[in-house]
């Protein structure tokens, strides 16, 4: 992200009033509270699904931010991502596993407290972080400062390492899911084969 | 036969911001749309509820079980493939767009086929361990 | 083989092809259909003919012929002879929606009481209209087609041929009789 | 650019975006039946039963709605309009014609276009999910995977062009194209229409919503106008996807005399396009489930990567 700020250029904290908002700071802060709402529900809610599912609130809410503060490449990141694959794996997971329609009670663990505590914490590095790095900076809003060809300008001049580093990253992803996908057994025998099934049913036939 | 941008245009800086209005504008129209055709076929359709018409449909019988069932590890496996492929194949759209550009060329050509060449190597190794077909 | 690829393009081929062709869809309800002979649309009942013998419901595979009939008994003609009974038909129907249209009724009838017609229009909106009592049976005989015109070197049905052998044997007879007739009448 | 002329760009796109599809679906009666020696419909409006798919809806919308008992009521009725709106807003950026013919240009292009459409499939997740059904649930996750497997040939594909034009931007592109770029681009046409085939389960990609086995799929609670959302939703889909690969790799508006009649370039090129969805759909039987996905990941995805070398390579050679 902080490439992209740097790539509108203009963080001077400049002679800016917090009374008179334009529109898309209004439009910002209805969506923020939007996503935040999104997001509240979505950790209370004791319905699974629909936890995943105002998750996508959320994270479209947050693509919305992102379009606000003129990160068009990186919203729509966000949308292709995070609500095209992300959230999808997140139902696909929830549906494999039999998540039922209505309440799961079961899911509640009762590490509400820790959970809480773990949450406030982290928000609160967060924020302090995020207002002490940019304090009373602006972004200039009045051009297009994320589009894809500025993004991919920065990616290739300045984080061409870290890039190549995704890949290798990537990488184990993709083996690690591999093998835990096929952790159990390893082969084929893992599968419920009808040879099996037959064996099994021959077997209780001698019996 | 460069594209300029819009917003690249001063001229036009809030051109970015005209463009994304119309968007949110049409997602409005269209919700406004389905609100629309919805309450259209509730004023205009019966509602005759009977306790058959309300069961799962399974083929004119009654259902069996629950609606759940447990399934094959296999698809999960491919949201998690496309999850991360896609994440690789999103880096090719600002990619797409500089590597001809002058000051980049041919070093660029390189350092992406590095990265694909990774991935696709992760490809072959999926395809190898027969994650990608099934019978 | 061939190609690869090419079994794909041979089956575009295959439909593009027909798109080209003319349709063979009967515009039924605006164009009516050229039936053969010998449709099996409806049966028919010629109830004259019919001695409640019960074959044709005892054949039925769908068991939708349903008949009850009474015994009557006739006044003997001749007052040493015994009183005779027959069958009456009080009531014989069809149950089209059960019929499979094999036609069996129609063979097993050992009194021609049963026919084909092709007419095929009698769908209904209430399912117990399918059924068909014995007067709109009979109203059907109405649409039977007469038989088919036998071969030009085909055998002689048997019926007409042992009509036409005692009308033969009559005529024959009769001619006998007026050449006797006439030969007395020369002679005197 | 004023907020009139904003107005009108999206009224229009929703006008076309309510036409075209019936255009397509009616093409589809009409052509499917030809090459299957029938007529099609030929009452509905008197003239070989053009007003069909109009009649269709205005009994769509009287049919009664029926939510399955054990349904998740309100994930069940809001399904077809999450599967339905992401093609309306595709359908805002595809350019028709030269000189801003076009719902409005966004600068992502491309990558706009596919970023929505990802959404479509939650659409059919909730519906399948939220249906209370052991066959809806079986095809949702069948469209799931699919959707993600042929996504990301798409994405290739895509990037390809991209590569070649060195912009996202859609008039962008179009503006780039030269006649060359058709063989040049073959390969990635090629996976970026069947991809996008398979993204619609259109037939033979259709196992999601194979009648002989799963009902239908994701959609077999469905009834009256959700589920004609549902069908609407298919069919803009074939718009979009004949029309972006008109764009992407057609040419999009180039023809002869494309200073006037650009817009209807585009209009032959898609519906060229859209002729060949039916026809595929006419012509060839259903894949198999494994056979899709081993289609996806072992043929596609290597081609739009050896489409993406090709591409680089000759980019950079001749710049």
């Amino acid at each position: 992200m902080s490439t992209l700020l740097a790539a509108a250029g203009s963080l001077e904290p400049a002679a800016r009033s917090y009374l008179s908002p334009t529109g898309q700071e209004i439009v910002f802060l209805l969506v923020g509270a939007l996503v935040l709402g999104a997001a509240v529900v979505s950790v209370t809610t004791r319905q699974l699904v629909h936890a995943a599912l105002w998750l996508v609130v959320a994270l479209g809410g947050l693509a919305v931010e992102f379009l606000l503060l003129t990160a068009e490449f990186v919203a729509w990141v966000q949308v292709l991502v995070y609500l095209g694959s992300v959230v999808v794996l997140v139902l696909f997971g929830l549906m494999l596993t039999r998540a039922p329609i209505g309440r799961s009670p079961e899911a509640d663990s009762g590490n509400r407290p820790a959970a809480l505590a773990v949450g406030a914490a982290s928000a609160a590095t967060l924020v302090t972080l995020v207002v002490d790095a940019f304090r009373s900076s602006w972004i200039d809003l009045s051009g297009a400062a994320g589009t894809t060809r500025l993004t991919g300008e920065y990616l290739f001049s300045h984080w061409v390492l870290p890039f190549e580093a995704l890949s290798v990253l990537l990488l184990a992803a993709l083996v690690g899911a591999i093998v835990l996908s096929r952790a159990k057994g390893g082969s084929a025998d893992a599968k419920p084969r009808a040879g099996k099934l037959r064996t099994g049913l021959t077997k209780q036939k001698e019996r | 036969m460069e594209w300029q941008p819009l917003a690249a245009d001063p001229a036009a800086g809030s051109g970015y911001f005209d463009a994304y209005a119309a968007v949110g504008l049409l997602a409005v129209i269209g919700v406004l749309f389905v609100v629309v055709s919805f309450t259209a076929n509730r004023l205009l359709r019966p509602v005759v509820d009977t306790p058959e018409k309300l069961l799962a449909y399974e083929c004119g019988v009654d259902p069996v079980g629950e609606g759940w069932a447990h399934t094959q590890i296999r698809y999960y496996v491919y949201a998690f493939l496309y999850v991360i492929f896609a994440v690789d194949a999103i880096y090719l759209f600002p990619w797409a767009t500089v590597f001809a550009a002058a000051g980049f060329g041919a070093a660029t050509l390189v350092e992406m086929f590095v990265f694909i060449g990774f991935l696709a190597v992760g490809l072959l190794y999926a395809w190898k361990k027969g994650v990608l077909e099934w019978t | 083989m061939g190609i690869p690829g090419s079994g794909l393009a041979k089956g575009l081929a295959v439909t593009l092809r027909t798109m080209t062709r003319r349709t063979v869809t009967a515009q039924y309800p605006d164009v009516q259909p050229d039936l053969p002979p010998r449709t099996r649309g409806v049966i028919a009942l010629l109830e004259e003919n019919c001695t409640v013998c019960m074959l044709c419901a005892r054949e039925c595979p769908d068991w939708c012929i349903y008949i009850d009939s009474h015994k009557e008994t006739l006044p003997a003609a001749d007052p040493n002879a015994r009183a005779r009974t027959r069958n009456v038909l009080d009531r014989f129907a069809i149950d089209f929606s059960l019929c499979m249209y094999c036609g069996i009724c129609v063979e097993v009838c050992p009194f021609d009481a049963l026919f084909w017609s092709p007419e095929f229009e009698y769908a209904e909106t209430d399912i117990r209209e399918l059924t068909h009592e014995r007067e709109r049976l009979r109203e059907w005989m109405w649409t039977v087609p007469p038989p088919p015109a036998l071969d030009a070197a085909a055998e002689e049905p048997k019926e007409i041929a042992m009509a036409r052998k005692a009308a033969d044997k009559l005529a024959a007879a009769a001619a006998a009789e007026a050449a006797a007739a006439a030969e007395e009448g020369g002679e005197s | 650019m004023n907020l009139l002329d904003t107005l009108l760009r999206c009224v229009g796109t929703l006008v076309a975006f309510l036409v075209l599809p019936l255009v397509v679906g009616q093409a589809e009666h009409k052509v499917m039946a030809h090459m299957q020696g029938r007529l099609g419909p030929m009452y509905a409006g008197g003239f070989h039963g053009w007003a069909q798919l109009v009649a269709d809806g205005v009994k769509f919308v009287q049919k009664e709605n029926v939510v399955p008992a054990g349904a998740d009521r309100r994930v069940f009725q809001l399904a077809p309009a999450v599967a339905l709106l992401p093609y309306l807003l595709v359908l805002l950026v595809i350019p028709v014609g030269p000189d801003g013919m076009v719902g409005q240009v966004v600068d992502a292009g491309i990558f706009f276009v596919l970023a929505v459409m990802g959404i479509g499939v939650l659409g059919s997740l909730m519906a399948g999910w939220a249906s209370a059904n052991k066959f809806s649930l079986l095809g949702a996750l069948r469209t799931a995977a699919q959707l993600m497997s042929y996504e990301l040939p798409m994405l290739l594909a895509a990037a390809s062009v991209a590569m070649a034009a060195g912009t996202v931007s859609l008039p962008g592109i179009v503006d780039a194209f030269h006649w060359w770029w058709v063989p040049w681009q073959l390969i990635g046409a090629f996976v970026f229409f069947t991809a996008g085939l398979a993204e619609l389960q259109r037939p033979p990609f259709d196992m999601p919503v194979a009648d002989s086995e799963i009902i239908f799929g994701a959609y077999t609670e469905y009834t009256g106008l959700r589920f004609a959302l549902f069908l609407l939703s298919e069919y803009a889909g074939i718009v979009v996807l004949c029309g972006l690969t008109t764009v992407l790799f057609l040419g999009g508006w180039h023809g002869p005399f494309e200073d006037g009649l650009g817009w209807l370039w585009t209009l032959v090129k898609t519906f060229a396009l859209a002729f060949v969805v039916l026809w595929l759909r006419v012509t060839y039987p259903r894949l198999r489930e494994d056979q899709l996905m081993r289609f996806a990941w072992t043929v596609l995805i290597p081609l739009a990567l050896a489409q993406l070398a090709l591409t680089g390579i000759i980019k950079v050679a001749i710049s």
